[in-house]
């Protein structure tokens, strides 16, 4: 209806519901006493639709009055989901959320058609191209909708065919090798490549093109890809046919442009020589190796431009690396983001750039792996941003996601047996942020006490000398851990010391005293350990004990390195004074290589030696039986009356000598065990090596551990299977053995098992499950195929 | 809670049960089709999504299977009259075809390689090359050799020698249905059907396009819905020319002018049949029709083998025969379109037109399995 | 203790001679900056001064070498400039920079991801 | 199905019995049930007067219950939908005071960890509300407190600053200490440690060997605060060594003051 101009002296909205008049007044393009014609009409229609509260606006006039009436949009009240599987739902209505589609918000029908697009247009992207998604909105009362979406997903199409041609010199088998969309294979599952997405497919032809320009085909092309879909849409077909061209050698290759280095040290970076092959593989690690040489004196900038000239008759190319340094940069501030927990210190402290310095690319790189390393991250990146106004300076952004570094048990509980039982077991890398380790044990039940508590600062100096203490009371049962049976009451004070002495590798002191008390129960401890403590002739052993440590490490990252190695040798002596004098020498390896992002294989070795130093203590036990008696006369043997005393000195020739004992090498409880989740898995924990005489109920006797530990470790992890960070899949061969002293060790009394684990660091603390199958072993040995681990450190 | 539970299994076996391929319904066979011979050619095409067919010159039949293997055999009796094989070290996947005329059987490879042989005795006469895989039979007529090859390009190469004479290049849409129509040829004119849903004519001397025909408009919001490929071949019938596209549409051409005289929205990639009664097609939904060719409508139509992703029909007698994805192969009624008759061969999917001569039909799975049929 | 290791520690501008031959009174504060660059310490207080400092501790008994160039300015135009600064020794600083810091790593762990 | 029975439970009742049943759930401090409730009488009666009060009970509720983040969320929903409500200022305010707890994760209340040393997004984001409301909003009831807190907040940041540059004296980068007190007196100016950035410049330079920049930092100290420490010569005090070794031993800033006091 055509309006002619009027002023307007004032303005009503009827059919308003949920919105208030104020609100739709700020959005109204015109004011009372404003004059109204044709164009403000259209325009305020047009206002009030944008605004997406309203369905239907119509303007009018009564007299002078203006007279807008607008029809509310439905409320939605309840927005279901159903059929989603590879979305899923949360995903799904946050991404609606964002769109403005939620309960309680104006329903749009606009809106919901840009979401079955968008949904129809995720699942193309997975391959679901038979996906179908329907939406139904139904009507309820006061204005208000029940919105359902219903998806039926379909089957993913799968790539079948994958076929290049025109590439005579090479085989196809050797081009597709790292093609992320392959034929579909027995190893899809996991690879997840047989299924099409664009991205990947103009990735893969990033990787053909570079196939070839990294062997000389300097006028390779791709001259066309299809991609095709069967009928039914289930099958994809990707084929392409490229033009070789000829293989071309370098003429010349030289560097010109500021190399602010002596030209010769950067010519020294170039890789390719004249008459070489040319491969762009080569120039852009010379070009990188050049920039980072740069980049780490402060040309934060630098670029190099190889400029090939070719020449097409005798198929030579001349190459021009162009060196442009940019200005020299320096570092203006350092800030951290996304440390809700962890202290800005605890970070700034593994810093090895530091601020309003100039800029060294090799030290921010080493930032982020020692902040990587520090196991508290799971994701570390770094940003550069140029300082706006400026020309030569910039920030650094480190952005940290962290994560849960350590686990926290705490029990309560009761059983006839145990009476109350009360524990804790928190341990924290990362203790309150301050960047301490920090673990408390305290177990309490009738016939078990077991109090620990260690601590370690880092950084007790500035550079990073640490310094903690560990203190513990425990009492154990060692048939707990199926080893020799005898039960021992330990408390030891510790202190440890670390010193720096490289980036990479620190040495460490312990220094300590415990005492050991050991309760053997004759009949079922083994003879071997009765005779040593008979020897050493008392039950407790006071030590004063040192460790001298050496330890290097260079991997990359916390949780799962893929490169680098670490080891550590330690040389632990209880010193002299102490009841028994021994030296242990542990020393550990692991070793990690990336062979492939999917593929990270980790080698580790795990030795162990010890032995007493200084003179064996020799004793001869002399011993006459006692004898049962009927002391009250009733019939009834009720008492024991001990044997005469043994003869002192006890002399192999006095009458009742029983027999001499000798105390040597290492002593029983410090003795190495194998077999288990951290050693070789398969075997139940500590069960392999050596075996005392059948007693206290074990057929084949008991383990006694040995003084010689040699164990190894095989393992292929598998990033990529889990998104997640949190979880670990690996294949791993494990191997080794337990023997008594240098002279028993005998390889092929090793044992040997291979399967697969899963390692998940659960917000309550680390799980690990293991299944191994011991192919190298021996009947007796006791086997435990499926073995579970909680807590405990990494 | 498990009430519901079970209501919702319920709606969920109802709708799986309608994604997939109709059932087999029992009938009673009006039909006796008898099997005359079965061979084996070579391990098939499997997925490769090529949809071969045997090519039958002067009572022979030439096949090939995607296997560095072209046999003839005798049309009667099925006995292998020459085999050839290319040296072991440049074994070929013979994808295309093959395509015979002229006393010549030309076949294509998935590597591009095109290869001629003498219809007698199999010798090789010459091999050439062209641009990108050949997944559908080359044409042999008048002195020269059509070859299309998977890129949208259409070479032409000399029968005698296999030297190139020109070729054509035509633009192709970012998805396509697999597989590429087969060519077909007029006096002076070569019919091809293209990927983007067009037809052109091309003239068979020098390869330029006379004039170009929409059949299937490429409309629709994603790429998918986009498909309008033109993959069976143009069917000439009289001075008529049928084409068909992806996009449910076939659309009746008058040869000479190139003038389009009706469209109905029938249609499908499988290959068209035409009998005196009509044109018959198979959608991609699975229904087969038989068209009324003055006017495009559609005198019956047989829903029965809904999804069962069937080829295109061929006459046979008063039967049309479709094959299946479950190697079954169907005789419906020319006149009513009812089921008449139900072979299997073998358990692989058919996905060649059968191809009939002399009354012997001839069907080739994708497992390389070569039968034929007649009708008694 | 001398044994302990201790980072480098490295600060402010490094100069290089040439640049700094080149100074000469009546150049203005952007033509020092553009041969100099941004210097390390402007002082909020003395608006026509500017120092390039630079500071080195790389032994391992922790002792800290400065030096420091000062520019006076005179309503933004340079007047004069006294003190040094280190020689020239980005070779030493490019060869001990993997040595002290460890490899450089591949352009994509630069920026993100995990490695 | 044991939830679906609880929520038809509300589905008959009429607006006003809802709403009194949220409103005296939120006067016991039961928060969560108080913002289901609400939730429930938005969903089924999408406008009226109840509606505009049960969505801003809800963020209350939603802030008092702890979760910050769906409390801010609400509060920017109601902006968007009533842009001139009449109390606004109050969301604003609300939306500051839910920013500025947002990453108090329990333990560092239980610890009274200091929040100047963790990641500052949040108390960023609350500064800009209640700028917000004291630039918007200047004469409404929640202005004074909002311009109070913002200084707080101001000084919050600016003790972040400090701690930096205290760090990098005791490292002796000094470099590095002088550019980030300068960054403290240009972008904090008026800050609680004005004067102690002063002194970390005057320390640097002297430290640099730079007398004539240190003498006239001393001046400059001299004249605005002579009784700080630093003039005696007894500044920073950094804290004893040995609380390194206590774990419970709480963080305690070189600048003085306890960790820092929270908002009430």
């Amino acid at each position: 209806q055509s309006v002619e101009p009027f002023t307007v002296s004032d303005i009503r909205i009827d059919g308003l519901q949920r919105i208030a008049a104020g609100t739709v007044f700020t959005y109204l393009p015109v004011e009372r006493g404003e004059t109204m014609d044709q164009a403000a009409a259209g325009e305020t229609i047009r206002a009030l639709y944008r605004t997406g509260f309203f369905e239907d606006v119509a303007v009018d006039r009564q007299g002078d009055i203006l007279v807008i009436t607008v029809k509310e949009r439905p409320a939605i009240n309840k927005l279901t989901l159903t059929g989603n599987k590879d979305i899923k739902t949360e995903d799904l209505t946050k991404g609606l959320q964002d769109i403005g589609l939620a309960e309680g918000e104006t329903f749009d029908r606009l809106a919901l058609d840009r979401v079955t697009q968008e949904l129809t247009r995720q699942y193309n992207n997975r391959g679901k191209y038979n996906v179908q998604i329907t939406p139904t909105v139904s009507p309820l009362d006061r204005n208000r909708v029940d919105v359902t979406i219903d998806v039926k997903e379909g089957k993913a199409a799968k790539i079948r065919h994958v076929n290049v041609i025109g590439t005579d010199s090479f085989s196809n088998e050797d081009i597709l090798a790292n093609w992320e969309s392959r034929e579909s294979g027995w190893l899809s599952w996991y690879r997840r490549d047989d299924q099409y997405s664009r991205e990947k497919l103009s990735g893969d032809m990033e990787k053909l093109n570079s196939w070839y320009l990294d062997r000389g085909y300097i006028d390779f092309s791709i001259d066309s890809t299809q991609v095709s879909i069967s009928p039914e849409k289930r099958d994809m077909y990707l084929t392409a046919s490229v033009t070789e061209g000829e293989v071309y050698t370098i003429s010349e290759i030289k560097v010109t442009g500021d190399t602010v280095l002596p030209q010769d040290q950067i010519e020294r970076l170039v890789i390719p020589k004249a008459g070489d092959t040319f491969s762009r593989v080569l120039l852009e690690l010379s070009a990188d190796s050049i920039t980072n040489t740069l980049s780490n004196i402060g040309y934060a900038f630098a670029r190099v431009n190889p400029v090939p000239t070719t020449n097409r008759e005798d198929r030579t190319v001349a190459i021009n690396l162009q060196v442009v340094p940019g200005p020299r940069v320096n570092v203006r501030r350092i800030v951290f983001k996304g440390n809700t927990r962890t202290s800005d210190e605890v970070i700034r402290r593994e810093m090895r750039q530091f601020e309003n310095a100039w800029y060294s690319q090799a030290a921010i790189d080493r930032s982020k792996i020692r902040l990587q390393r520090l196991g508290y991250f799971e994701t570390v990146e770094v940003e550069t941003p140029a300082v706006a106004g400026t020309s030569d300076q910039v920030d650094v952004v480190f952005n940290v996601k962290e994560t849960t570094s350590g686990s926290f048990v705490f029990g309560l509980g009761y059983s006839q047996l145990a009476g109350m039982t009360a524990s804790i077991q928190l341990s924290q890398n990362n203790f309150l942020g301050g960047g301490n380790r920090v673990s408390v044990e305290a177990q309490r039940s009738d016939y078990m006490q077991r109090y620990a508590f260690s601590y370690l600062n880092p950084f007790f100096t500035d550079e990073g000398l640490s310094l903690g203490y560990n203190l513990w009371w425990r009492e154990l049962d060692y048939s707990d851990f199926n080893t020799a049976q005898y039960n021992s009451t330990n408390a030891a004070a510790q202190a440890v010391l670390g010193l720096p002495i490289t980036e990479h590798s620190s040495i460490s002191l312990l220094g300590g005293i415990d005492s050991n008390q050991i309760q053997t129960y004759p009949g079922s401890t083994p003879q071997s350990i009765i005779d040593y403590v008979n020897a050493v002739g008392q039950r407790t052993f006071h030590a004063w004990r040192t460790e001298l440590g050496w330890a290097r490490d260079t991997r990359n990252d916390f949780f799962m390195p893929t490169r680098g190695m670490y080891q550590r040798i330690g040389l632990e002596t209880t010193l002299p004074g102490s009841t028994v004098e021994y030296f242990k020498i542990n020393y550990e390896f692991s070793r990690y290589w990336m062979l492939h992002p999917a593929f990270v294989l980790r080698t580790g070795l795990d030795l162990g030696y010890g032995d007493s130093y200084g003179d064996d203590t020799v004793r001869n036990l002399c011993w006459t039986p006692g004898s049962y008696v009927d002391s009250d006369g009733d019939g009834q043997i009720d008492t024991y009356v001990p044997g005469p005393a043994p003869s002192e000195p006890c002399l192999p020739s006095s009458p009742d000598y029983d027999k001499t004992v000798v105390a040597t090498g290492l002593p029983f409880f410090e003795n190495f065990y194998a077999g288990g989740t951290r050693s070789v898995r398969g075997f139940r924990d500590n069960t392999l090596g050596p075996r005392s005489e059948p007693t206290g109920g074990y057929s084949r006797g008991q383990p006694l551990g040995g003084s010689l530990k040699t164990v190894g470790q095989i393992e292929m992890v598998f990033p990529r299977l889990f998104d997640s960070k949190a979880a670990r899949v690996s294949a791993f061969v494990d191997f080794g053995n337990v023997y008594d002293g240098w002279d028993n060790f005998d390889a092929n009394e090793l044992r040997a098992s291979a399967g697969v684990a899963l390692l998940w660091r659960a917000p309550v603390g680390p799980i690990s499950i293991s299944y191994a199958y011991p192919f190298k072993k021996k009947d007796g040995d006791e086997i435990e195929r499926l073995q579970f681990t909680f807590g405990g450190g990494f | 809670c498990s009430t519901v539970k079970g209501w919702f299994a319920g709606k969920d076996a109802e709708a799986k049960k309608a994604a997939e391929p109709a059932e087999l319904v029992d009938f009673q066979p009006t039909a006796q089709p008898a099997k005359v011979w079965s061979t084996g050619i070579g391990d098939g095409e499997r997925r490769i999504g090529t949809r071969q067919t045997p090519a039958v010159l002067d009572g022979r039949v030439f096949a090939a299977a995607s296997e560095n293997r072209v046999v003839a055999l005798d049309l009667q009796t099925g006995k292998q009259v020459w085999e050839f094989k290319a040296p072991k070290d440049q074994a070929l996947r013979l994808s295309g075809g093959p395509g015979a005329g002229e006393g010549l059987v030309v076949v294509g490879s998935l590597g591009g390689d095109v290869i001629a042989l003498d219809a007698a005795g199999g010798a090789e006469r010459w091999r050439a090359k062209v641009t990108s895989e050949v997944i559908v039979a080359p044409l042999v007529t008048q002195g020269t050799v059509y070859v299309r090859s998977n890129d949208g390009r259409i070479t032409a190469l000399d029968a005698t020698t296999g030297e190139r004479r020109w070729f054509n290049e035509h633009e192709l849409p970012p998805l396509t249905v697999r597989g590429n129509a087969p060519l077909t040829y007029a006096p002076g004119v070569l019919f091809s059907g293209n990927d983007d849903g067009t037809l052109s004519a091309l003239s068979l001397q020098d390869g330029r396009v006379l004039w170009q025909q929409t059949i299937g408009t490429p409309d629709g919001r994603t790429e998918l819905e986009r498909m309008a490929d033109v993959d069976s071949a143009p069917l000439i019938d009289g001075t008529m020319l049928f084409v068909s596209s992806f996009k449910n549409r076939t659309v009746a051409i008058d040869g000479p002018s190139g003038r389009p005289m009706w469209q109905s929205e029938y249609g499908g990639i499988g290959g068209l049949g035409v009998a005196a009664s009509g044109l018959l097609v198979s959608s991609p939904a699975g229904t087969v029709y038989l068209l009324d060719k003055n006017n495009g409508a559609a005198l019956w139509s047989q829903p029965a083998l809904a999804r069962r992703s069937l080829t295109g029909p061929v006459v046979q007698g008063d039967y049309a025969v479709v094959g299946d994805y479950d190697g079954y192969l169907h005789w419906l009624r020319l006149d009513n379109g009812e089921l008449a008759a139900r072979e299997r061969v073998g358990g692989k999917a058919i996905k060649g037109q059968p191809v009939v001569v002399d009354g012997i039909l001839l069907v080739q799975n994708v497992e390389g399995g070569l039968t034929a049929f007649r009708l008694d | 203790c001398g044994v302990l290791y201790k980072q480098p520690i490295y600060q402010g501008n490094l100069l290089e001679k040439e640049a700094v031959d080149q100074l000469k009174p009546g150049l203005s504060k952007q033509q020092v900056a553009g041969l100099l660059g941004t210097p390390s310490v402007q002082d909020p207080f003395h608006a026509q001064r500017w120092d390039y400092s630079a500071t080195e501790r790389t032994n391992r008994r922790g002792t800290t070498e400065s030096k420091t160039l000062t520019l006076h300015f005179e309503n933004d135009t340079l007047v004069r400039w006294e003190g040094d600064y280190f020689p020239e020794q980005d070779l030493e600083l490019a060869r001990s920079a993997n040595r002290q810091f460890g490899p450089n790593l591949p352009k994509e762990e630069k920026r993100g991801g995990r490695r | 199905c044991g939830r679906n029975s609880k929520e038809d439970a509300d589905e008959g009742l009429p607006v006003t019995e809802l709403y009194e049943k949220a409103h005296n759930q939120m006067v016991r401090g039961n928060w969560s049930d108080a913002e289901r409730t609400f939730k429930r009488l938005v969903a089924q009666y999408p406008y009226g007067p109840y509606t505009e009060q049960a969505l801003m009970e809800t963020a209350y509720a939603q802030f008092k219950a702890g979760n910050h983040e769906d409390a801010v969320s609400t509060i920017d929903r109601f902006i968007r939908t009533y842009p001139t409500h009449r109390n606004i200022a109050y969301f604003y305010y609300l939306r500051g005071l839910a920013n500025s707890n947002r990453d108090a994760v329990f333990l560092q209340r239980v610890w009274s960890l200091d929040p100047s040393r963790r990641d500052l997004a949040s108390p960023q984001q609350a500064y800009d509300d209640f700028a917000r409301v004291v630039q918007r909003y200047p004469n409404s009831k929640y202005a004074p407190d909002a311009r109070q807190r913002m200084v707080e907040l101001r000084n919050l940041f600016a003790r972040h600053e400090m701690d930096t540059v205290l760090y990098y004296m005791r490292r002796g980068a000094w470099l590095s200490a002088a550019s980030r007190a300068q960054y403290i007196l240009e972008t904090y100016p008026q800050s609680e440690f004005q004067n102690d950035a002063v002194a970390a410049l005057a320390a640097s330079y002297e430290a640099l060997g730079n007398e004539a920049l240190a003498a006239d930092a001393r001046r400059v100290l001299q004249l605005n605060d002579p009784q700080h420490p630093f003039l005696s010569g007894d500044w920073p005090d950094y804290p004893m060594a040995i609380r390194k070794l206590n774990p419970f031993a709480g963080e305690v800033s070189p600048t003085g003051n306890r960790s820092a006091t929270r908002d009430r």
